[in-house]
């Protein structure tokens, strides 16, 4: 492709650094660069011109840009899993070894069979696709695939991110958006004042059109300006100056977000709380749309400079300017310097428009474009003469084009800030002076030269959207069909919406649609300008909410004993929570039958320091817990502990618990695991925001203390040889016990409460001394046949007792009644939810209640997740009666146990249902059942 | 008798590791039996009374006092958490237990809720500082100053002791979790 | 009218022959009164006015909308359809819904996109994937499709998903329904506009609703910054601005206007040929046939009425979506935005009688609505025309919070930005 | 995304806390009358506004106390913030900062 190494790269200029040169390659070609280049600056200096093909269409399409606005250099950059597509070349800072890919063509870019769809665009206009594909009826599936492989930008990248993000919280006073001359006079003022800033530019460099421009800053070069105006901020502590930074969302002010592209893909989201922003973004150069103007050549003015002086770079060798405004006239000057021959200058405005006349160079006063010749890289022009239609021929290898400035608003847009159309350069500006941030440089229309009205182009491929092939013609066939409001034409055309979100389009689009209705811009309106100003990395987004860090894990005091002891965990909630022991070679569920049937026998030790634990004070602490339990509390003695529900205040219930007596006026309740932090926050609440008079005292003492509960026949026997400081004998210390005192030394507090039905104590510990009584237990309880059990032959046995759980019972719709605790029920004293308890729903007929179910057989388990029904399941459909909420073969009962839901219930003992999986395709016949399967008399739990 | 064992530490060893390589300017140590308790009341009136029972050393909400190895860390309008490195809970509360009583002030012992580390150097700061979206930074988080505050859904207790000395009180079951964030924003930072 | 959508059509009309497209819906000029007034030019309010000409044979039909056609929910959600719901009201109607997309392209000669490429819901625990199972059994039992996928067959399923056993979310298996999937939403509004305005509905756009005239306790008439405009009824669709309309005709409604995000990542070639949603703080991600990434998440937590939301929804749904696909940590973020959910006391939607004897609601269809506008449209219009309400929606009546007699899918309770 | 001046904590981030619902209707007295129409209006019923509203926020990332924000929910803008419990007890003066 390229005759020789850096064909295109000026002999001198720029402000690359021609010692440091670099090897890349694009499309497998390998081709040098120079530090400080960027891929496409390389590219173009390589004589590469061809970079990518379009959408819809697959044009063959060169850059337009030198910066984020590039709606067709979109490259892959990188390989394996370091891939990333859809990059901007303009914005890729060359390095050693880059490896770039060109996308969307196939067999390879020169050659891409997609562009067939291009003989076809006649049939391809907007929204073609709404319109066809409807035969056969059931084809869609097929043409589909079809759409689906034709569209979208480059191949999705594959594997996992090796990079590493990170997120950075950052306070300052000020923050400047764009370090081009406008944000560098902001930030030196600043900084002058003593001010802590923030300045961040995309751009891998700062300094903006200062690389290109000519109008000198203080009497100063603009580069030499620019130089002496870096050196003083960095050398100022007080400010950050940040490179390669994107800030692409101020949509929460005073929070601005950035994005830091650093080495090695690594992106570090900067969340900025600033005192005040400026944004300094400067102005883009907005695109001419003529028909053919998207051949690679046809780039922006602006382009073209930057190319020449920042980079040192010569785009082309015979060059056509046009232009409908004064900016693109400076042009002439650095094509000069760089000896690209100037074919000619087309002001599509009248003759006396011109600033000067050029030297040497035909100037085409009143002229369009009419056409362009050249299928991969431009060759010539055909202009049309304003007044008589006449038409002149032109050849050229290079297009600068100039259509307007564009102040870069779309932050300022984001922030709320209102936007007002200015006809002077045919672009928005900042409506009033309270704006929500403050707007300087060519953002705020400083130094934006005035453009005249853009004439109306015509033809098929006049593009309006390079990146989305959104042409003149598609936006007038959406007019007629009648999709005319503005935000209808984008989503019907899908102007707009690629991924330079029409920085380069959306204002052509909106003049071309403002002239064709006959109503002014301010009518039209504009589309929405969302975050991101331009994409922006997942990953960083992210940052480090990733694998083990995405969201918080909680570990209870006992964790490293579980480890030692063999536990498989498993996370419930926030928790790492031991789910089983298993022995060698054991499998989960021998592990489990296991450690129920230790438990019933002999003794189990179970960590239950997740169970919320909140520590209630204060001379009112009695009526508050009146209140918050729909049970009768008012007499529970000091040294009693009692079962305790909890009602929301529609009635349903929320969550069951330990409400303990220690004094007067100090209780010890508990929660359940799930519900520990939203308990909290509701009686905080309930006592800050509704009860502010009752004298109480909340504080979540979870963290503090250690639980675990010892239960089975030999329990006390165990706790005995623990030896505490108070008797344990079935007299002294009786179930629903609660006391404080010392065991083998440790400080505790002891309960006598059981979830599994046996024979059970809770004994907490502050939980730095969690490992010394967890040795104590396993020491004293190894005689006795001690074996730790997890959370999943917890579930068992309570399943057994038919004791409810939240999930699967307390699931949000039931009430106290529905689950068959009704009689807990206080009917003498009110309570949070009692009102909206006795709505008629919530007390009528057709209620599901808990019930228990055994397979008539005796053997059969009923199916995981069965519904219940009145008839076998048959592959049609049939009318639920309820549903399992949990069922397995128990071990104690050595045959299958469930617990169901099912309407009324209660009225339904001793009759049959039955228990249907379709997905199974099982019926089992059950009877209906007391949830209370194991020991229902209460005699081990009490013995 | 009651055995008198200090909690023991919960991050050692994942210190001990990251101290092996510690960055320039960081040093991380975990603060050993550190007593904390809690104090509670209901209302204004009984703030300024607290106060002249504690010789005015209650703090105002977001500073702190200390007095003779003891500290008082106010985060809260009605709470305030009273710490030392040598006196027990109860030798703490004994000190004050008949005014606090007389003036209805409950409390209660978190000794064992919270794992305390101590981040001092001079990067300290601001990576905690990076981390917070609260504003620690040195100009606006002076010496003496609290806040409770929350570091991705981890609730963190930061005490500044002086420009290049931090104290944080991790909630206990979160302690390793936030230490893995840590770990994370040193190394890229 | 601009006569039938067809590829014969669209090749004719490629070569300038047969006439050009007309508008797909006409811009009315509104009478003096109508039969049936409805307030709100979603796809609900939209569907509802087609089948109320095209089932009932109810012409006399005005839908005013205060913006563009769609530009509320409709032009804003992530294109979900689905039926998977346990509770049988709710998944009676969507299941409903879910049938008549299956031929609304055909119906309404305008091709909808409608692809069921399949819904999968992660379960992270056993006891979720109980949960699941339970879900499915329900399905079925109701005449849906359901499937329970274990590990291996997710992997087949979902080729790219990250099965890491060690995660801090760990995947154990999932809920399936092949029939769920996306469709193209903005289409959802025009299709039932073209559809109705070729019915003789008149739609008026850019034409808010600012006031009810009441006599007794019934609606006048309409009123609106060009006139007042009488009606015998009135069904009122705004979906976040029920309150809003609600206040106008007295009453307060038991629900709270909640912004969602949404995103869209840059368009890529297939990446992903299903919807895949992580069930351990919601996160679900999908491909448009355009190619970008869809991904949309929970709640803001709080009421609003701005469009957009906050970094730490955005975050959290990104971290999500990339736990379970690792390579979109790669991808790029390039759209986000917001629109305003109704969320009800119960979660569920609100439809049918309110204490107006004339006004129809339909509201409180939250972040979830856009799956059941054919329905919604189906049984609001039967409700209207019929005067009692259709009995796929007799459960979803506004007086079930008086009567206890809740639908709450989450059991997350009165708390609607919980839901 | 908001930013809530906590009256005791300062300026701080939205993730900080939780929303609980509009400060409307007065929760009815537990005294055993049980009015089913309050308690439904109290429960359920919401103004939902499009501009300022009383609601509750929780500062469960801080200093723990619920609080009475007056906030526009069109512009987002916060135009009071009180301790839950001085605000329903008496006049802001009171308040210590
Ligand atoms: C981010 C997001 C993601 C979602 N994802 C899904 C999803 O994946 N699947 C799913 O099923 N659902 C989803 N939903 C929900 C779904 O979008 C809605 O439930 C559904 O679109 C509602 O349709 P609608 O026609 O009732 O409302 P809308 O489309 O909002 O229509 C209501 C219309 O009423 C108009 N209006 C309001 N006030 C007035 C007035 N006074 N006078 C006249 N007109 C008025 C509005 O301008 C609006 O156009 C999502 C929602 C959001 C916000
Ligand atoms: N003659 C004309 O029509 C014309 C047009 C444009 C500019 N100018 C001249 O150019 C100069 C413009 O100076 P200026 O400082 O206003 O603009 P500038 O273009 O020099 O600088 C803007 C900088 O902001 C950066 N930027 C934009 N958006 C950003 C974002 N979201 N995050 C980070 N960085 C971002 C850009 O990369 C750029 O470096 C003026 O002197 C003006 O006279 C003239
Ligand atoms: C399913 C879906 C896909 C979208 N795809 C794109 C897209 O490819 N490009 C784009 O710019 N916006 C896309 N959007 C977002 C819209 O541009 C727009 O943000 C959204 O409809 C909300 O409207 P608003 O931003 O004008 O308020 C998409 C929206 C949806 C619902
Ligand atoms: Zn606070």
């Amino acid at each position: 492709m390229s005759a020789s190494p850096q064909s295109h790269r000026l002999p001198s200029g720029g402000l690359i650094d021609r010692t440091q040169s670099l090897s890349f390659t694009f499309d497998g070609e390998t081709y040098e660069g120079y530090e400080g280049d960027t891929l496409a600056s390389a590219l173009l200096a390589n004589g590469v011109d061809l970079v990518g093909r379009s959408f819809k269409y697959h044009r063959p399409r060169g850059l337009l840009s030198a910066g984020s606005e590039e709606p067709n250099g979109l490259v892959r950059l990188g390989e394996g899993n370091r891939a990333r597509p859809n990059l901007r070349a303009t914005e890729i800072p060359l390095f050693d070894g880059l490896v770039a890919r060109s996308q969307n063509a196939w067999p390879k870019l020169s050659f891409d069979l997609g562009a067939l769809a291009g003989l076809a665009a006649r049939y391809l206009k907007a929204g073609f696709y709404y319109k066809t594909f409807l035969w056969p009826a059931g084809a869609w599936p097929f043409y589909e695939k079809l759409i689906r492989r034709a569209a979208g930008l480059g191949q999705p990248p594959c594997g996992p991110d090796p990079a590493q993000h990170e997120h950075h919280h950052q306070t300052c006073e000020l923050l400047v958006i764009g370090a081009g001359r406008a944000g560098l006079v902001a930030a030196l003022e600043a900084a002058e004042q003593g001010r802590r800033l923030i300045l961040c530019d995309e751009r891998a460099e700062l300094g903006g059109s200062l690389a290109w421009t000519r109008d000198p800053v203080d009497g100063l070069e603009p580069i030499a300006w620019w130089d002496q105006a870096v050196e003083k901020l960095e050398q100022n502590p007080k400010v950050t100056l940040l490179a390669n930074t994107t800030a692409f969302s101020c949509q929460n002010l005073p929070l601005v977000l950035l994005e830091e592209r650093r080495p090695g893909g690594n992106h570090r989201l900067w969340i900025v709380r600033a005192d005040a922003v400026v944004l300094a973004g400067g102005a883009i150069e907005r695109p001419l749309v003529f028909p053919g103007n998207d051949r690679p050549g046809i780039m922006l003015a602006s382009a073209v400079r930057f190319y020449i002086r920042h980079y040192g770079v010569k785009p082309g060798q015979r060059a056509v300017i046009v232009t409908n405004n004064d900016s693109a006239y400076e042009a002439l000057e650095d094509l000069k310097s760089a000896d690209i021959q100037v074919a000619g200058l087309i002001d599509m405005r009248p003759a006396e428009a011109a600033p000067f006349r050029p030297d040497g160079v035909p100037v085409f006063a009143n002229y369009e474009i009419a056409g362009t010749r050249g299928r991969k890289r431009l060759k010539g022009l055909t202009l049309r003469y304003g007044v008589d239609g006449s038409r002149v021929d032109l050849d050229c290898d290079l297009l600068l084009m100039s259509g307007g400035w564009t102040p870069n608003l779309q932050l300022y847009a984001q922030a709320g800030g209102r936007l007002m159309m200015e006809p002077q350069i045919g672009a928005h500006l900042p409506h009033d002076a309270t704006t929500p941030l403050a707007v300087v440089g060519a953002a705020a229309g400083k130094g934006v030269s005035p453009t005249a009205a853009m004439p109306l182009a015509k033809g098929p491929m006049a593009f309006m959207d390079f990146q989305n092939d959104v042409t003149t013609d598609d936006l007038d066939l959406a007019m007629a069909e009648g999709y005319g409001d503005i935000e209808h034409l984008k989503r019907y055309t899908t102007t707009g919406m690629g991924t330079d979100q029409g920085k380069t389009s959306n204002i052509n689009a909106l003049s071309f649609v403002a002239a064709r209705q006959g109503r002014s811009a301010e009518a039209v309106g504009h589309t929405t300008f969302r975050p991101p100003f331009t994409p922006v990395s997942l990953g960083a987004v992210a940052g480090p909410a990733r694998g083990r860090d995405l969201a918080p894990t909680r570990r209870t005091p006992f964790h490293k004993a579980n480890e030692k002891a063999g536990a498989v965990f498993v996370t419930a909630g926030d928790w790492l929570y031991p789910r089983h022991y298993p022995h060698n070679g054991e499998d989960m569920a021998a592990a489990i039958a296991r450690e129920v049937r230790n438990t019933r026998r002999q003794v189990g030790v179970v960590d239950m320091s997740s169970l919320g634990k909140i520590d209630v004070q204060g001379p009112d602490a009695p009526t508050f817990l009146e209140r918050v339990y729909c049970n009768n509390l008012a007499n529970l003695a000091i040294g009693r502990v009692r079962y305790g529900l909890m009602l929301r205040a529609d009635g349903i219930l929320f969550d069951d618990g330990t409400v303990a007596r220690l004094g007067e006026t100090h209780f010890l309740l508990t929660t359940t695991t799930a519900r520990a932090g939203e308990v909290w926050q509701h009686l905080e609440r309930l006592h800050q925001c509704h009860w502010p008079d009752l004298d109480i005292r909340l504080t979540s003492v979870t963290d503090a203390w250690a639980a675990l509960a010892i239960a089975g026949p030999r329990a006390r026997d165990l706790l005995t040889a623990l030896g505490p400081d108070f008797p344990v004998d079935k007299e002294s210390f009786p179930m629903a016990s609660v006391r404080e005192g010392l065991l083998d030394g440790l400080p505790i507090r002891l309960y006598r409460v059981s979830f599994s039905g046996e024979l059970g104590y809770e004994i907490h510990t502050p939980a730095g001394y969690a490992e010394d009584l967890w040795e104590a237990v396993d020491v004293a309880g190894a005689p006795l046949g001690l074996m730790p059990y997890g959370l999943e032959a917890l579930d068992v046995m309570r399943l057994e007792k038919g004791h409810i759980s939240v999930g699967t019972e307390i699931d949000g719709r039931t009430t106290p009644a529905d689950l068959g605790l009704g009689k807990l029920v206080s009917r003498k004293k009110d309570f949070l939810g009692r009102s909206l308890f006795q709505r008629p729903y919530l007390q009528g007929k057709g209620r599901l209640q808990l019930v228990g179910l055994q397979p008539v057989d005796g053997q059969t388990v009923l199916p995981i997740g069965a519904m219940i029904t009145a008839h076998t399941w048959q592959g049609t459909t049939q009318v639920s009666l309820g549903y399992l909420t949990a069922s397995l073969y128990s071990p104690s009962l050595e045959h299958p146990i469930a617990l169901a839901l099912l309407k009324d219930g209660h009225d339904r003992l001793g009759d049959e249902v039955w228990a249907v999986s379709p997905l199974a395709n099982q019926s089992v016949r059950a009877a209906v059942v007391s949830p209370h399967f194991f020991d229902p008399g209460g005699e081990r739990l009490n013995g | 008798m009651a055995k008198t064992l200090p909690p023991r530490t919960l991050l050692q060893d994942e210190i001990d590791v990251f101290s092996r390589q510690a960055p320039e300017g960081l040093v991380i140590a975990e603060v050993r039996g550190r007593t904390i308790i809690k104090l509670d009341w209901q209302g204004q009136d009984k703030t300024e009374k607290l106060d002249k029972a504690m010789g005015g050393l209650l703090p105002t909400v977001g500073q702190s006092t200390a007095d003779s190895g003891k500290g008082a860390l106010r985060y809260a309008p009605f709470s305030v958490l009273l710490v030392s490195a040598e006196l027990t809970a109860r030798d703490l509360v004994a000190e004050r237990q008949k005014s606090l009583s007389d003036l209805g002030v409950t409390w209660v012992d978190l000794s064992h809720g919270y794992v305390v580390l101590r981040l001092s150097g001079e990067r300290a700061r601001e990576v905690l500082d990076s981390m917070a979206s609260t504003d620690l930074s040195a100009g606006r988080f002076n010496p003496g100053a609290v806040a409770r505050t929350s570091i991705r859904k981890h609730q963190v207790l930061v005490h500044s002791l002086n420009s290049s000395c931090l104290e944080v009180y991790l909630e206990r079951s979160y302690a390793l979790s936030f230490w893995h964030l840590l770990e994370h924003k040193i190394a890229l930072g | 009218m601009g006569g039938d959508y067809s590829a014969w059509r669209l090749l004719h009309r490629g070569w300038g022959l047969g006439g050009a497209w007309k508008p797909a819906w006409s811009k009315a000029d509104p009478k003096k009164h109508y039969e049936v007034v409805i307030v709100g030019g979603g796809g609900h309010g939209l569907a509802t006015a087609y089948y109320l000409a095209k089932n009932h044979g109810l012409h006399d039909v005005l839908v005013l909308e205060a913006g563009w056609l769609g530009g509320g929910n409709t032009g804003r959600n992530t294109t979900i359809i689905r039926s998977d719901y346990f509770l049988e009201a709710s998944g009676a109607l969507k299941e409903f819904a879910l049938e008549l997309w299956e031929g609304l392209s055909q119906e309404l000669n305008y091709n909808l996109m409608v692809s069921q490429r399949g819904y999968v819901d992660l379960a992270h625990s056993d006891g979720e994937l109980e949960a699941f199972t339970l879900r499915a059994n329900a399905m079925l039992l109701r005449g849906s499709d359901a499937a329970i996928l274990d590990r291996q067959a997710l992997k087949e399923r979902v080729p790219p998903l990250n099965l890491d056993p060690k995660a801090r979310f760990p995947i154990v298996g999932a809920l399936l329904q092949e029939r769920g999937g996306t469709l193209r939403h903005d289409a959802v509004a025009w299709a039932y506009a073209r559809a109705a305005s070729r019915l003789g509905v008149d739609i008026i756009e850019q034409c808010p609703v600012t006031g009810f005239e009441q006599s007794g306790n019934r609606i006048a008439a309409v009123t609106t910054a060009p006139g007042t405009i009488g009606a015998d009824n009135v069904v009122v669709s705004v979906a976040g601005q029920s309150s809003q309309v609600a206040k106008m005709a007295g009453f307060r409604l038991p629900l709270q206007s909640i912004p969602v995000q949404a995103f869209v990542s840059e368009p890529v070639k297939p990446a992903l040929d299903v919807v895949v949603n992580f069930n351990a703080g919601l996160a679900y991600v999908g491909q448009t046939d355009k190619g970008e990434l869809v991904m949309g998440g929970a709640t803001e937590g709080y009421p609003g009425y701005r469009a957009m939301g906050g970094q730490a929804a955005i975050e959290h749904t990104a971290a999500r979506i990339i736990e379970m696909f690792p390579f979109t940590a790669k991808m790029r973020l390039m759209r986000q935005w917001g629109g305003i959910a109704d969320i009800p006391m119960d979660g569920n939607a609100i439809m049918g009688a309110t204490p107006v004897d004339n006004l129809t609601l339909n509201a409180g269809w939250g972040y979830a609505g856009f799956k059941a506008t054919p329905a919604v449209g189906w049984t609001i219009a039967q409700t209207v025309a019929q005067g009692r309400a259709h009995p796929l929606i007799a459960p979803f009546a506004l007086d079930r919070f008086e009567s206890g007699a809740l639908i709450d899918d989450a059991g997350a309770g009165p708390a609607p930005w919980l839901h | 995304m908001i930013h809530i001046p906590c009256p005791w904590c300062g300026p701080r981030d939205e993730t900080e806390f939780t929303y609980g619902g509009e400060a409307g209707d007065v929760m009815p007295a537990l005294d055993g009358q049980s009015d089913q129409v309050a308690w439904h209006a109290f429960v359920h019923l919401s103004e939902n506004p499009s501009g300022p509203v009383s609601e509750f926020w929780y500062h469960g990332g801080g200093c723990g106390r619920w609080l009475l924000v007056r906030r526009d929910t069109a512009s987002y803008e916060i135009l009071e913030v009180r301790d839950a419990v001085e605000a329903a007890r008496g006049p802001k003066d009171d308040v210590e900062r």
